[in-house]
């Protein structure tokens, strides 16, 4: 684990007893629980990913649900259709969304779109592709897409056919794996290259920096990852129809946890997970629980909290937090 | 709402680490005796939320009519927000909480969301509608549905169809099918292609249309179906799609002998009537209704007036109606099952047979796969900004008038 | 196909366009100035349409006519929003005003939806249903009306920039910060007024889409993407680009529904806006940044 | 003839006006040079021609024989010619170590070898002990040293300094001159400077050009060129001269 050398002990341990607390979760947990874990655990990797372009290389994306959406989709076309196993699936996902990110990516740092203009691209993206596969015979147009569920099946974990204790694990080794990349990524050379794109193009450029190739490559990475996502939700879930996966409020929720966690750091995306979707699910419960029945209470006061949180710690939770855990390193 | 559940709550809010969620251990709390907890999820924000609480309505004029017929049941209130994420997550907080049955969703995705959940926890789903026809081709075992998938809608439409024709004597040559291109109207198109080629009806369909349900503006839509001149409109909409068409078409004097939903909301919902008025009369839904000369679907019309005093049952006898109809399988089969348990409970809602009920058709039962077969449609014009049964004749309070008359003197 | 056809789908796509475009010059107002993105827009036009809405039906008001109240109110919204909520977030990263305003959004929509629940809600005007008839044309007539008064307040806001003197130190404020600041603009003022003007618009343009629309919560999702998409393309700062990108999105879309697929008529929209962003990134009368 | 760095009749324009009007100079390896000349005069500009912010609209620019007129800043640093901006522009959220590890990482694609050669290079420029501190937090004159380590990291050939002297105290200035001293005769290090710092100039450069309106009016060594009568007419005036 050389990548979390920079961790000083009491970080370390707190990763240590996190990592452990949650591999032994579904011991003590109940299946509820478990739901909303695998949900945080879908976001906080989700969020990485986004992360890596927003956080990392500066470039703000406002439509990742298409990287989502696309590995989603053509996992699941490929095993309805053909009977390809997901993981097989997931690297076709993994090729097509990378192709889209690939096609924005080089549209937008060619001409040297930027901030507000670039986000405008990416949602145009998504926005075309959702209508795209609103009409798109193959996939079932806009009627859906289902998987189907065989009982004969029902355990064939290596298809991602299983109960909730194989997707918890899974998500929980996503959230994980993508701790562990974005951490290498982070120390490694491409690594401060984003970070010094993020903070001053010009700058990086004289001190011989490939801007554009910088980029492409958060841009490709920040893509396959979230396709990723996409073939889990697909298996999860078992059934896709693009209004909903490919919506800019899909893309919006995913990007809450790594904004309010800590932009550009590795904890924040996992942390604003931690906090957004225990905040909504506790919202429910406590509406319900006050007599706040009239829909749309929960989701104001959700509201009011993004408010709050940006008013009080702007550059996110996890900064914050790490200066009073004392986990600075010196 | 009982202490122990209340802390699995406060564990969550508290980051749900595992240390905590020690505390949160299975909370199946048993009902008060004799009381089956019925868990009802309904989108009742976000997107579909006009639907949603369409529904709702008809869960909560539900419990007296139940009590009165001698159910005890015990109804759990779940927002799912027309999101799948929390369809889930909800569903599994209702088992928890005790819910003996769950019911909903409303939307086809949601409703498979849900299923997952239920046959894996082992408790009942009963459908309140969800068209998409996959949900009773997964071989569920703890779901059924009391719903008619997209392909009969459509056949009983048509059907409905041909019969309006014979009762008034109209003569259409063309028409043309105009749907709302999302997961509901592209369901019905693509019944519509499977089954119109087949069903031989006196005219013939010139184009079908697709638009856009999150546009703004269906002014030019309208302009395209004027220029294909169609005797009769057959449309797909979503509840404020349907205002729009009907409002452009107005604005256009584009008068067709009819426009006939062949099962879809849209012209039977409340803002339909507010909108239009007088120009919301003489349009014709052919879908699944309540019975008006059901004794139960009288019952439930009352209670309905008292528990929802600001709405017309009229107006969400469709989605009231199906919602109830739910609630009163689950119901039933405890009564019958005597057991809350998942299994037992399970098999005596597959064996339902319920001949009093409140929806148009025979009695409620379900075949192998989940899947009600008996449910009837009815022919439903908007007359006086009322939806009234006009076909078949048994259960019509009114008889059917077409070609309708023109735009001009109705206001 | 008949020639009227398609004079009728043009009328209607310029009309429609020209409200929308009016929509959109909110939001360019704002950000040529402010250099805030107002991710709140389009709850804010709903909240406008809400409150047209009401004006009916409670006093019989045209929601023309509402919309100078609305304008007005939406003006005092605008500069208190900018002063006590926004101002703290000038010149912070986007992703943080994102954060803020996203939230506001939530709080809008589902305020609305608690208020008013999710029916649709419209204000059944007298003329609401009658139409022109031009040579085998027709017109609604509140199509008309509602893009002559979008109109006539965009020609009002373009005249106030052009030769009123607060004008005139907005726009110093938009071409040079530090230079206004120093020779003693108040600048934190000049911005809440701006914000206040680009609400203005936003209500103004929202009482009229009463007439166009029928208002319930959930459109304010697609009014945001909307404006973005028409401001884009017109260019980000410009007013005239905003009712030429109004226009030409209208036109499109009216196009592409009318002659290849309705259900597809807003991927025109998206294609526009993509080949701008490629082929002319400060959009149609936008200035190179 | 092919010197290290060689400029040959360059010219560039901006809407008419001619900025940089045939400039020819060249550059022995290993020299300290300075181009002067009064606000305008096309310094900063010259400077970019050279760095490839802009490409020139005539002329040549040969480095080490190689033409590089008209190559991307980023392929000009990659052959080894390493430029600071006149407005310094350091990564404000980075470490100043992490600064000058993004520049050593240039020569040394393994992490930890940049960061070994960052902190040399920040050793040298006395930056050592602020190296955890923030880029954004240091002083004017630290920020400057920053620019010139991040510069320095690089390993470049040709170091382009665009007056890193301008706003220092005289003390600040001596520091700088020494340490550029040091850097041209331990490791053979060619700098051409723009520098209005007259002190730092004079003990610096071993050659002077001087730019008046885009045109080089004199070059040549500097004791030389403040007494030619067309550069104190033009820019220097008689303080210079005390």
């Amino acid at each position: 684990m050389s990548v979390f050398a920079a961790l000083n002990g009491r970080a370390r341990w707190l990763l240590a007893l996190f990592v452990a607390s949650l591999a032994l979760a579904p011991v003590a947990a109940d299946r509820y629980i478990l739901s909303v874990l695998i949900l945080i655990f879908y976001f906080a990797y989700l969020g990485q990913a986004w992360n890596i372009m927003m956080g990392f290389a500066g470039q703000l994306s406002l439509g990742h649900s298409l990287y989502v959406g696309l590995g989603a989709y053509v996992a699941a076309a490929l095993w309805t259709k053909f009977g390809v196993g997901p993981w097989a699936g997931m690297f076709a996902g993994m090729a097509v969304a990378m192709a889209f990110g690939a096609a924005i990516g080089w549209l937008g740092f060619r001409f040297g779109i930027a901030g507000v203009y670039f986000a405008l691209l990416t949602i145009a993206f998504a926005e075309f592709t959702r209508i795209a596969f609103d009409h798109m015979d193959w996939t079932g147009r806009a009627g859906g897409l289902f998987l189907p569920v065989r009982a004969e099946q029902a355990h064939q974990w290596w298809n991602l056919r299983g109960g909730p204790l194989l997707f918890y694990y899974l998500a929980l080794a996503l959230m994980l794996g993508a701790l562990w990349l974005c951490a290498a990524l982070r120390a490694a050379r491409i690594g401060h290259y984003w970070l010094a794109v993020r903070e001053d193009e010009a700058a990086a450029r004289a001190l011989g920096i490939d801007v554009f190739a910088v980029k492409m490559k958060a841009v490709l990475i920040s893509s396959a990852m979230a396709s990723v996502g996409g073939t889990f939700y697909a298996f999860y879930y078992n059934n896709l129809f693009p209004a909903q996966i490919f919506d800019m409020s899909r893309s919006i929720e995913m990007i809450l946890a790594p904004i309010v966690g800590g932009l550009g750091t590795l904890i924040g995306p996992i942390l604003g997970a931690f906090i957004l979707t225990p905040l909504g699910e506790g919202l429910i419960a406590a509406t319900e629980e006050a007599g706040l029945s009239a829909p749309g209470t929960k989701a104001v006061f959700y509201g009011l909290a993004l408010m709050a949180i940006v008013w009080v710690a702007p550059s996110g939770v996890w900064p914050w937090l790490r200066r009073k855990l004392g986990l600075e390193t010196p | 709402m009982t202490l122990k559940t209340s802390v699995s709550r406060r564990a969550v809010l508290a980051g749900a680490a595992a240390g905590s969620a020690a505390l949160a251990a299975p909370a199946i709390v048993s009902a008060q005796a004799g009381t089956l907890r019925i868990g009802v999820l309904l989108p009742r924000s976000g997107l579909l939320a006009q639907a949603g609480q369409s529904c709702h309505r008809g869960a909560l004029a539900a419990p007296r009519v139940l009590a009165e017929l001698g159910y005890r049941v015990e109804l759990v209130h779940v927002d799912t927000e027309s999101n799948a994420d929390i369809a889930r997550t909800q569903a599994e907080r209702l088992i928890n909480d005790g819910a003996h049955v769950l019911t909903g969703a409303f939307d086809s995705g949601h409703t498979l969301a849900v299923a997952q959940v239920c046959e894996q926890r082992q408790v009942p789903f009963v459908v309140n509608i969800a068209a998409a026809p996959p949900i009773t081709e997964q071989g569920l075992k703890f779901l059924v549905r009391n719903f008619q998938t997209g392909p009969q809608l459509v056949t009983n439409g048509l059907r409905l169809i041909n019969s309006l024709i014979a009762a008034t004597k109209i003569d259409p040559k063309r028409a043309v099918f105009l749907h709302a291109n999302d997961t509901f109207g592209q369901a019905q198109r693509n019944a519509m292609d499977a089954i119109f080629p087949r069903t031989n009806m006196p005219f013939q369909l010139v184009e079908s249309i697709a638009y856009d349900p999150r546009a703004q503006d269906l002014s030019v839509e309208v302009t395209r179906l004027r220029s294909l001149r169609p005797d009769l409109v057959l449309v797909v909409t979503r509840a404020s799609d349907a205002i729009k068409l009907v409002r452009d078409m107005v604005r256009q004097r584009f008068e067709p002998m009819g426009i006939v939903s062949p099962g879809s909301p849209g012209m039977y919902d409340e803002e339909f009537y507010q909108a239009l008025g007088p120009l919301a009369d003489f349009h014709v839904s052919n879908l699944p209704w309540v019975n008006p000369k059901s004794a139960m679907t009288q019952a439930l019309e009352r209670s309905f007036a008292t528990t929802n005093p600001g709405n017309r049952f009229a107006a969400d006898g469709f989605n009231a109606g199906f919602t109830f109809e739910a609630l009163l399988i689950a119901a039933d089969a405890f009564k019958r099952a005597g057991t809350t348990s998942g299994v037992p409970l399970m098999e005596a809602i597959r064996a339902t047979n319920l001949a009093e009920h409140v929806m148009i058709g025979g009695p409620i039962r379900f075949d192998e796969k989940g899947q009600n077969p008996n449910i009837g449609s009815a022919c439903v014009q908007n007359r006086g900004r009322t939806p009234v049964v006009v076909l078949p004749e048994d259960a019509a309070t009114m008889a059917p008038v077409l070609p309708m008359p023109g735009w001009q003197g109705r206001a | 196909m008949p020639f009227d056809f398609y004079v009728t789908v043009a009328v209607q796509g310029v009309l429609t366009g020209l409200v929308y475009g009016l929509m959109a010059l909110g939001l360019s107002v704002i950000f040529g100035v402010v250099r805030v993105v107002n991710f709140a827009h389009g709850e804010f036009a709903v909240v406008a349409m809400y409150l047209a809405f009401l004006g009916f039906a409670a006093f019989g008001l045209d929601p023309i006519l509402a919309m100078l109240p609305i304008g007005l109110g939406f003006f005092g919204l605008g500069y208190l929003l900018q002063r006590h909520l926004i101002n703290p977030f000038v010149g912070r990263p986007e992703h943080e005003q994102f954060i803020l305003l996203v939230g506001l959004a939530i709080v809008l929509v589902n305020g609305l939806l608690m208020l008013f629940g999710p029916d649709t809600r419209h204000a059944n005007l007298p003329y609401g249903f009658d139409s022109y008839e031009v040579a085998n044309v027709l017109i609604d007539k509140v199509r008309v009306y509602a893009a002559a008064a979008a109109l006539v307040v965009a020609a009002c806001l373009f005249a106030f920039f052009r030769w009123s003197r607060t004008g005139m130190a907005i726009r110093a404020c938009a071409d040079n910060l530090l230079g206004a600041a120093i020779v003693g603009l108040d600048v934190k003022h000049l911005y809440a007024l701006t914000f206040g003007l680009g609400m203005a618009c936003v209500g103004a343009a929202g009482a009229l889409m009463v007439v166009l629309a029928d208002a319930t919560p959930m459109l304010a999702p697609a009014f945001t993407l909307l404006a973005f998409t028409i401001v884009i393309v017109g260019g980000m700062g410009s007013m005239a680009g905003a009712l030429v990108g109004g226009i030409l999105i209208g036109v499109s879309e009216a196009f592409a529904s009318f002659l290849v697929a309705p259900s597809a008529k807003s991927m025109f929209s998206f294609a526009i806006l993509i080949a701008i962003l490629a082929l002319r990134p400060q959009g149609l009368l936008g200035r190179k940044p | 003839m092919s010197r290290f760095l060689e400029v040959a009749h360059v010219t560039k324009r901006f809407r008419g006006l001619t900025a940089v009007d045939d400039v020819s100079f060249g550059l022995e390896k290993g020299a300290i040079y300075a181009i002067i000349g009064p606000n305008g005069a096309g310094k900063t500009t010259l400077f970019n021609l050279l760095a490839g912010v802009y490409a020139p609209d005539a002329g040549h620019i040969a480095f080490e024989g190689t033409p590089i007129a008209g190559l991307a800043p980023e392929k000009i640093c990659q052959a080894g010619i390493a430029r600071t901006f006149q407005i310094v522009r350091p990564f404000p959220g980075l470490s100043v170590l992490e600064n000058a590890k993004i520049g050593a990482l240039l020569r040394h694609r393994d992490p930890a070898d940049a960061e070994q050669a960052a902190g040399e290079t920040l050793r040298r420029l006395d930056l050592w002990d602020k190296r955890r501190q923030l880029a954004a937090s240091l002083t004017l004159p630290d920020r400057k040293r920053l620019e010139m380590a991040r510069a320095l990291a690089t390993e470049p050939k040709l170091l382009l300094l665009d007056e890193v002297m301008a706003g220092l105290r005289p003390t600040e200035t001596d520091r700088i001159v020494a340490i550029l001293k040091a850097l041209a005769a331990e490791s053979g290090l060619t700098v051409l400077l723009i520098e209005h710092v007259m002190r730092a100039v004079m003990a610096l450069a071993e050659r002077i050009l001087v730019l008046h309106h885009g045109a080089a009016i004199a070059e040549g060594e500097p004791t030389a060129v403040v007494r030619d009568p067309l550069v104190l007419e033009c820019y220097l005036g008689a303080e210079a001269l005390e």
